[in-house]
């Protein structure tokens, strides 16, 4: 029962809803290959989200994921290298890159007790200094077999970045609510002070929730990066505000403290959804628009409203 | 005479657990009418339905005799009820006046009358013996000051019924006898006064009348003459009660756990202190001297420089909270909501916070083993309620029982409070005092910051009384008595020589 | 005539060596980085003819305001010329005619300015570009069939002229259905988004007409990863589309915005500060890649970033041919 | 003595008032003069009038839209919605302005769906109780969708006069922008803009206080709205058009210039004065690296850097004392 009431069910059921309708209505979306092509788009912002998940329970917010994605889909290919058959040493590399980046924006916030906000939108204008630097660089198209399969192979039928996104969930469900590390989190997230009074090292987490996100971040961006064959500024442009909205509509609290990756999940299916189903809807841009607006309304008025607090 | 405010029968309950059950009250003019009950009894619940800020489920709330259809926040103003809430209705960045004067602004042209409330909240200041500027902002404030202020905000408002949620909980002595004599006289000018605490010698000076409410069922309704304060725990309690202070008997050792020399932190100035294994030392003073930051300093909660400390046997200061903790220290802090507790989490995740903090990082959690340990601790320290409901869920003196309880499964070698009976019945204090001196013989340090003089005096090894950011004086346990505690906060030994 | 004089802008005492403010609405894309490329080129080659002797470089991060807050500070500071790619149609219009009016010389390029307060404009025919994307696709259906439209992003002049440029062809063909249209940015990622959303909903696709950008490289995916064939489709010079192209063996036709506008214009603001007649608006002819000069282009791919376009070779007889043009 | 003291008032207490609230934000302050020498050092044309003029000018559009995100964060809000908000108003103003209705009816339409829509918006976020980053982000679709529809594309007109009237050489925008600041003081003097702070910072004490807590946030919603479109109506004059997506950016700059300025998210937490210094900053910072001869690369290295630093400095110093 308590299953039943709890949020993370509720978007799922939201989803399940929008889906079937939105067969009905036309033809071919309810199709098998066309779900399970939404839930693999999904895995990019539920891989990007899985950090902001946690940055945000934690309190923070953070406005550098976009940037990430683009830095870790760009450079990747400046990094690909004969040497390696299994083009696994260039994503650690990356992943290893985009981690580094989170974790400066950590040190930022919990050292120079920089706002978030401030800090992670700081950190993107950074990178884009750096995307001046490094975009373009790479006059060979240099394909990476790792990111390759990543983006393209269905083992089982299940896409690949799928199957990553299965077992990133399974991680982040674990330490988000199995570990100490996890509780620390929720602490930080419903009172600092309290749970620095506590004995919480709250510089060390928070370092580690924001390398987290860079990490998550990096990994979006080779995913992307595999299914699109190529990188580009801006590639990750869609997924800044994409995660915010995953994450709240998956009954996370904004405000920090309370919530579970478990409803950002569905969360991130169902933006695709909605972004799929306004595709096919012939309208003008502007009614497009404002029937996406619409439906997130809507849908946040069934999953995402917020609890009193005192 | 009909009374000015009543309530007839009211119940209220939450989530289908009843907090009040045919509950009423009556407030009569010149009278100061106690509340009394346990922690979660429903005092402030029951005020809150007085004053309109929560609406009855059954019952009605009568104003001069007239039941009140739907009682708000804006009606009750205008009746002339003024409460002063047990959580603060203050707001940090607004100055003393601007807070003084919320919700009711003297209007000129529409605009707030800024003269007219200057004058209105410095009479209203004036009353409570709050003497900083009207302009300085409330969050520069400490607790006990900002407390005169919620007082003065209930003042200005000129009520005729006066509704205080132990207002004296975070007020010193001095500051306590200022708002007795201010109440005194209110009552005299034919005010009604209800007035909760868990103070029962204020009780017993001040009232005339008392309400005794006991699991949101009202158990007597009479007037104090002819009871003293054991009758009126048996009230609250439903048996005899045993003495508040438990017997005291010397456990400290001449060893120190805690030592610094030229301590620097906050407000405290190069002070020297020793702190024994096996004592329970208290410190004592005027809110706002510097205690506070000598706790936090020691705790490694802020930025503190020292000539030289030993703690537990290891040279340094602490330098983090963490460390502090892995030294044996623990803190519990005054102020409950903002510093003790994650009032949007449930109340075991609370208890169990300390142990996160130092458990391995990605070590997987036992959930069983959790709730186990939260029910021990409730168990130990009677905390009433759900476990797995929200702290905010629970009433002021079980959130802090809980703040406490979250230290007893890492036991902790020093103990820094910070007043930690604030707000807590009478029962508990008893047990709180009996675990304090318990965990002294024990062998432990506790180190008692208390705005509750009464309790420095009979727990005490010693006392540190602080005023201005120093130890004005140590006074042993043969030289231990409130006024000796009173005299040297206020500084007056000086003032004599000077005399 | 005064408009005409006007138009020329420029005035007072200016003298070789010049600076120049090239106004960038937004440094980072990998279009924009080529862009840069070709002005830089343009400028050490003016450079060493003693004509320039600094590029002053700012980047409005893709927001109109803070390009016209630039403008207004190249104003400021009385640069030569100033060459832009306009963050709006509309938006820089007033800052423009300013700079006109204090004599600085105006090239504006790619994205233009709806005002004649210029020394000149240089440009491709957007609207032609629609038109013979259009013809291209319906030749290549045959005249009839269900096509999908992909646009470039809404609310802006460059993707609308496009879209309305197409419309002559399309009417004028009515067994030429329009299955769906979308409007993103020209990107590979959203795209491919879309059209896959496309696909499912319309099952029969006989064309894509695809108006720019890296728009065409996303739909050639889309229909691949879902085991589709492949159909005609319209493009741009994007060098993963061009792969694509030669990889899927695809029936398509391509034109492009040539980086080298950059260069162009730098070329002609100096042209116009050494007292040069220029026209008041520079049409480009579009360039246009086809099955019979792919290879071409291909084969000078390595020279170009993999993200990038391979755009036409440019040299400083083409620049002097196109400004003798009337 | 005493009849004296009793007969006047007591203290006097607005301009102290006032005073303590440069306390947060002198540090911004000393940055910002900082930057406006050196602006004025590397640019002296920036003492005429006209330089005055256009110098304001760029910063006016945002100065208003960091006090309608001031606004929303002292109630504890924010808004993504800011930068489509701006779009409509300027969209609105260049439609309209030209038309039947001319400029009064046209900036009355720019004033009323700015009204309009920060009340309905606040409605949805006060009353239903949803978080409003997402409200205001669904909103930003909504809204940017409308302005889509007014104008699918770039153009629209704004009568000459007012153009020169707002956007030429006259500091009419400076005088604007001290109106604005005035009827804020004003409206800030107000009962209910008063209870900003306490309706932000602590509700649940504001409510048991009397405060009307949720008008004075929906309020602020609307008061916001309405600072945002008449932010698009200057962009409109300005650039004598309409775009219907010109404003965009102002968005995240809106909060960067609110949190540069010291407002928190909690709410309650800032002042206005430092909203603007912080939007004044934002806006020094591009034209004084322009004449510093930034790179685009310097430009964007060196604004993260200053962000920071204008935030972290101020703080470092507070731990430090
Ligand atoms: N908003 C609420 N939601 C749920 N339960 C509540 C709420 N407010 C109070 N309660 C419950 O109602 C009971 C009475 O609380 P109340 O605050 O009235 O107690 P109290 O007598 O004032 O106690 P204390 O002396 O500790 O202040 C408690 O058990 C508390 O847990
Ligand atoms: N001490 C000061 N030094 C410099 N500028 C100031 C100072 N005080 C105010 N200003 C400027 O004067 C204008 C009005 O400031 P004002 O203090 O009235 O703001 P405000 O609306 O009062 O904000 P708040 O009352 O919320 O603090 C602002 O542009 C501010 O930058
Ligand atoms: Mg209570
Ligand atoms: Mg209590």
């Amino acid at each position: 029962m308590a299953v039943l009431s709890s949020r993370p069910f509720l978007t799922v059921a939201i989803v399940a809803a929008v889906w079937i309708a939105a067969s009905f209505a036309s033809r071919g979306f309810g199709a098998y290959g066309h779900l399970r092509y939404l839930v693999e788009l999904g895995a990019v912002i539920g891989l990007v989200a899985a950090g902001q998940t946690f940055v945000v329970i934690a309190g923070g917010i953070d406005l550098s994921v976009a940037a990430i994605v683009t830095v870790s889909a760009i450079s990747l290919p400046l990094l690909s290298w004969q040497a390696d058959p299994t083009g696994l040493a260039p994503v650690l590399v990356v992943l290893a890159l985009t981690t580094i980046i989170g974790l400066v924006n950590g040190l930022g916030v919990a050292l120079l007790r920089v706002h978030p906000m401030i800090m992670t939108l700081a950190m993107a204008t950074f990178l884009q200094g750096l995307l001046i630097i490094i975009a373009g660089g790479s006059a060979v198209t240099a394909e990476n077999p790792l990111v390759h399969w990543l983006g393209n192979a269905r083992p089982a039928g299940i896409p690949a970045g799928v199957l990553l996104w299965v077992a990133v969930s399974v991680i982040v469900l674990t330490v988000m609510h199995a570990t100490p590390f996890g509780a620390r989190i929720f602490a930080m997230g419903a009172n600092p002070l309290a749970a620095a009074l506590s004995g919480v090292p709250v510089t060390s987490t928070t370092l580690a929730v924001y390398g987290i996100s860079g990490f998550t971040s990096g990994l979006a961006g080779v995913l992307v990066l595999g299914m699109n064959g190529q990188g580009y500024v801006g590639i990750g442009d869609p997924y800044l505000l994409a995660s915010i909205a995953a994450v709240v509509l998956g009954g996370t609290s904004i405000l920090g403290g309370l919530g579970t990756y478990a409803g950002t999940i569905p969360g991130a299916i169902l933006l695709v959804t909605i972004t799929a189903l306004i595709t096919v809807v012939n309208a003008s841009p502007g009614w497009r628009s404002i029937l996406f607006g619409s439906l997130i309304l809507g849908l946040l008025l069934l999953s995402g409203r917020e609890q009193a607090r005192r | 005479m009909a009374p000015l405010l009543a309530a007839r029968g009211v119940s209220k309950s939450f989530f289908g657990n009843p907090v009040l059950r045919d509950v009423s009250i009556a407030l009569q003019p010149g009278r100061v009418h106690a509340l009394l009950g346990e922690n979660g009894a429903g005092k402030s619940t029951l005020i809150n339905l007085l004053s309109g800020a929560l609406r009855p489920d059954g019952g009605t709330i009568e104003v001069d005799g007239r039941a009140v259809a739907r009682m708000t926040p804006a009606h009750a103003r205008q009746a002339g009820i003024a409460v002063v809430q047990q959580e603060l209705s203050l707001t940090a960045s607004l100055s003393i006046a601007e807070n003084i004067g919320l919700g009711a602004y003297p209007k000129r042209f529409g605009l707030v009358d800024y003269s007219a409330l200057a004058a209105r909240a410095k009479a209203a200041c004036e009353l409570v013996g709050l003497h900083e500027p009207l302009s300085t902002p409330v969050g520069r404030l400490p607790l006990g000051r900002r407390q005169m202020v919620e007082i003065a905000k209930a003042l200005y408002r000129k009520p005729r019924v006066l509704i205080l949620d132990e207002p004296t909980s975070s007020l010193s002595a001095t500051e306590t006898k200022i708002l007795t004599d201010l109440l005194e006289r209110l009552r005299s000018e034919g005010i009604a006064i209800l007035y909760i605490s868990h103070r029962l010698n204020e009780v017993m000076t001040l009232c005339q009348h008392v309400t005794v409410l006991k699991d949101g069922i009202c158990t007597a309704d009479r007037t104090l003459e002819g009871t003293d304060a054991a009758g009126l725990v048996r009230l609250m309690v439903g048996r005899d009660p045993g003495d508040l202070f438990p017997q005291w008997r010397p456990s400290a050792s001449p060893a120190n756990a805690v030592s610094v020399r030229n301590f620097s932190a906050g407000l405290m100035r190069d002070v020297d202190l020793d702190i024994r294994t096996g004592e329970v030392l208290g410190i004592g003073g005027l809110v706002g001297q510097g205690q506070e930051d000598l706790l936090l300093g020691l705790y490694g909660a802020i930025p503190a420089r020292t000539a030289s400390a030993t703690i537990n046997g290891t040279p340094g200061l602490p330098g983090g909270v963490p460390r502090a903790n892995a030294l044996g220290l623990a803190y519990v802090p005054a102020d409950r909501k903002r510093e003790g507790l994650h009032l949007i989490h449930t109340i075991t995740t609370n208890m169990m916070l300390p142990a996160f903090a130092r458990l391995p990082a990605l070590k997987l959690r036992s959930r069983r083993a959790e709730r186990e340990t939260a029910r021990g601790l409730a168990a130990q320290l009677g905390i009433k309620g759900d476990l797995a409901r929200q702290a905010q869920a629970l009433s002021g003196g079980n959130q802090q029982k809980v703040a406490l309880a979250k230290w007893m499964p890492h036991d902790p070698v020093v103990l820094l409070l910070n007043d930690p009976t604030r707000g807590v019945d009478v029962e508990t204090k008893r047990e709180i005092y009996l675990m304090l001196r318990a965990f002294a013989a024990a062998g432990k340090a506790v180190v008692l910051l208390s705005s509750d003089t009464p309790e420095l005096v009979h727990l005490c090894e010693r006392v540190a009384v602080v005023r201005d950011g120093r130890i004005a004086a140590m006074l042993e346990r043969a030289a231990l008595s409130e006024e000796a505690i009173v005299s040297a906060a206020m500084g007056a030994e000086n003032r004599k020589v000077a005399a | 005539s005064e408009a005409n004089a006007a138009a020329k802008c420029i005035k007072g005492d200016r003298k070789a060596p010049y600076t120049i403010g090239w106004a960038n609405i937004y440094s980072v894309p990998t279009w924009m980085k080529q862009t840069q490329g070709t002005i830089e080129a343009e400028v050490e080659t003016l450079k060493k003819q003693g004509l320039v002797d600094k590029l002053v470089v700012t980047d409005a991060q893709g927001d109109a305001n803070v390009q016209i807050q630039q403008i207004q500070s190249m104003i400021d500071s009385d640069v030569d010329a100033i060459i832009l790619i306009a963050g709006s149609s509309t938006a820089p219009a007033r800052v423009i005619a300013d700079a006109c009016a204090k004599g600085i010389a105006i090239i504006n390029f790619d994205s233009l300015v709806d005002t004649d307060q210029v020394t000149a404009k240089v440009n491709t025919d957007s609207s032609q570009w629609g038109d013979q994307a259009a013809k291209f696709l319906i030749d290549a259906i045959g005249g009839k069939g269900k096509i999908l439209i992909l646009n470039g992003p809404a609310g802006v002049s460059v993707s609308d002229d496009r879209r309305k440029g197409a419309d002559a062809e399309l009417k004028a063909h009515p067994d030429v259905t329009v299955l769906a249209e979308t409007n993103t940015p020209y990107n590979v990622a959203p795209a491919q988004e879309a059209v896959t959303s496309l696909l499912f909903a319309n099952p029969e696709i006989d064309g894509i007409l695809s108006l720019g950008g890296a728009l065409s490289a996303g739909a050639v995916l889309a229909l691949d990863k879902q085991g589709r064939d492949q159909v005609p489709i319209t493009g741009e010079n994007a060098r993963q589309f061009l792969e694509l192209w030669k990889e899927k063996g695809l029936k398509s036709w391509a034109t492009m915005q040539p980086n080298w506008l950059g260069a162009f214009a730098a070329y002609t603001a100096v042209q116009a500060l050494e007292g040069k007649d220029v026209p008041a608006f520079v049409k480009i002819p579009l360039p246009v890649i086809d099955n019979s000069n792919i290879d071409e282009y291909l084969a000078r791919a390595k020279d170009f970033p993999a993200d990038g376009y391979i755009y036409s070779p440019y040299d400083e007889e083409l620049f002097k041919k196109l400004l003798a043009q009337k | 003595m005493s009849t004296v003291s009793s007969a006047r008032p007591a203290v006097a207490l607005y301009w102290p008032v006032q005073a303590r609230r440069n306390i947060g934000v002198r540090s911004l302050f000393v940055v910002v003069l900082a930057f406006l020498i050196a602006y004025g050092f590397l640019f002296p044309g920036l003492f005429s009038a006209s330089g005055f003029a256009k110098f304001t000018q760029s910063w006016f559009p945002l100065a208003l839209v960091a006090m309608a995100q001031a606004i929303l964060m002292l109630t504890g809000g924010i808004s993504l919605a800011i930068g489509a908000t701006v779009s409509l108003g300027a969209v609105i103003a260049a439609t309209t302005m030209a038309g039947p209705l001319g400029v009064t009816g046209g900036a009355a339409a720019v004033a009323l769906t700015g009204l309009g829509i920060g009340a309905a918006t606040g409605f949805i976020v006060v009353r239903l109780r949803l978080p409003a980053i997402v409200v205001t982000l669904a909103g930003s679709f909504i809204i940017g969708g409308a302005a889509l529809l007014i104008l699918p594309r770039p153009g629209g007109a704004i009568p000459e006069w007012l153009s020169d009237l707002l956007a030429g050489d006259t500091p009419t925008a400076f005088v604007l922008l001290i109106v604005i600041v005035l009827l804020w003081k004003l409206y800030l003097a107000t009962p209910l803009g008063l209870s900003l702070y306490a309706a932000g910072e602590n509700p649940v004490g504001a409510y048991r206080s009397g405060v009307p807590v949720d008008a004075a946030r929906v309020a602020a919603y609307a008061i916001s709205g309405l600072l945002s479109t008449g932010a698009g109506l200057f962009v409109a004059a300005q650039t004598g058009s309409g775009d219907p997506v010109i404003g965009a950016a102002f968005t995240l700059n809106s909060i960067a210039a609110a949190v540069l300025g010291g407002i928190g998210f909690l709410g309650g937490q800032g002042t206005m004065r430092g909203a603007l210094a912080g939007s004044l900053l934002l806006s020094l910072m591009i034209s004084v690296m322009f004449f510093l001869g930034f790179t685009p690369v310097a430009q964007y290295v060196a604004q993260g850097l200053i962000i920071i630093g204008a935030v972290a400095i101020p703080q470092f110093r507070k731990v430090q004392q």
